[in-house]
């Protein structure tokens, strides 16, 4: 049974992918990095890429499970000094 | 504890006070409130600003900033907490953030707005893009310590 | 710089609003507000408070707050400062003293306005008696550390 | 030509002398301490008092001039916590 997971992207990441999220179906077990570079084959993951699964920072090589949501940013920056 | 995303200018003075309003028990409980204002500058590293659009994560950047608030009252003895963050298209000399905090004493006060505005401003899902004078627009790429 | 000493209660964020106003200098060139406001609290050390009498030292005081001002204009990059403090009798949840700081980056802001409040703790001549429940009254002696 | 010297008292230390502030002729030079035992014989100045001349804060062995304000006072003590 395949898995499915949720994709998002932000901010100027989201402008370098051209989507602000996809949905793919997993066949095996992936972790984020996995999912990244299914989906993204031809844009390298930046350096300083933010990762959070279901809404909780999570590290690159963290496993996904069915029906998570996983989102890509790039690092936080408020709005004031 | 409260925390609003606005999608709309905000007036922080007047939130403060409904908040007050709002937590009758704290009358005559708190001696310190300590309170920052984030506003956004017309000028920004010499070139002029316009203004700017701020991006969040619907969903997540309320949980962090509810994880924030809570990890400072774990820290601190506080009374309330308020934080106020405004998202969308923002015009300069506009409040963009508010923290207040009430305590008993000044100390427990001053030390959790600081952490949480500091907390705020390196975990919480917030991407800044100005648009210049000249029209053209940038994603901001990093934040300044508030500390140096 | 704005040093305000009031015999009678005022609104802290009336007092903001209009010292921001009046500067319109500053509008546009402030990122960060770092306010503080102390309140008289309905309880102390256990025992019902029912009121306070501040004395202070007209002309001195005053000195003293400029100074200490000064001081913070000195050491932190501050736009605007505005200082109220309130003396004579005082009810219970009733604002005793405002510092609000205007500076360009938050960290100077938050730095001045702890300094301030420390420094004003401790140089400020103000003298507190404090009217109980039961009729009686007495001096207190001496002030909490804000850091401790 | 004696010196003409205004002395204040605030607080507590008010209520213990029973005065507001008093006024003193100075024959010969003296200290913020030699203006108190002149003026309060019977009472003993306390160890913790401050002192002020013409409102900046003074030591008790500063010489007072002719026309200064000299105040004596207890520790501040500000209306919050």
């Amino acid at each position: 049974m395949p898995m499915l997971i949720k994709v998002r992207y932000f901010a100027s990441l989201r402008e370098k992918v051209g989507r602000s999220g996809d949905s793919i179906e997993a066949a095996q077990i992936m972790t984020v990095q996995d999912v990244w570079q299914a989906l993204n084959q031809d844009v390298p993951l930046p350096d300083n890429v933010l990762v959070a699964i279901n809404m909780d920072y999570a590290a690159l090589d963290a496993k996904v499970r069915d029906g998570d949501e996983v989102a890509f940013f790039p690092p936080v920056t408020g709005g004031w000094r | 504890m409260s925390i609003k995303i606005c999608s709309e200018d905000f007036d922080p003075f007047q939130a403060i006070q409904d908040h007050q309003q709002a937590k009758s028990a704290m009358v005559g409980k708190y001696g310190a409130t300590s309170i920052f204002i984030g506003t956004m500058r017309d000028f920004n590293n010499d070139r002029s600003v316009q203004g700017m659009t701020l991006e969040y994560y619907p969903g997540m950047t309320e949980r962090q900033l509810e994880e924030i608030v809570r990890h400072a009252q774990q820290q601190w003895c506080l009374i309330e907490t308020l934080v106020v963050h405004r998202v969308g298209d923002i015009s300069p000399n506009t409040p963009i953030v508010l923290v207040a905090v009430w305590s008993v004493h000044r100390g427990d006060a001053f030390d959790a707005c600081r952490d949480i505005m500091e907390a705020l401003k390196s975990r919480a899902p917030f991407w800044k893009k100005e648009r210049l004078l000249s029209q053209q627009s940038h994603w901001v790429e990093s934040n300044s310590d508030g500390y140096s």
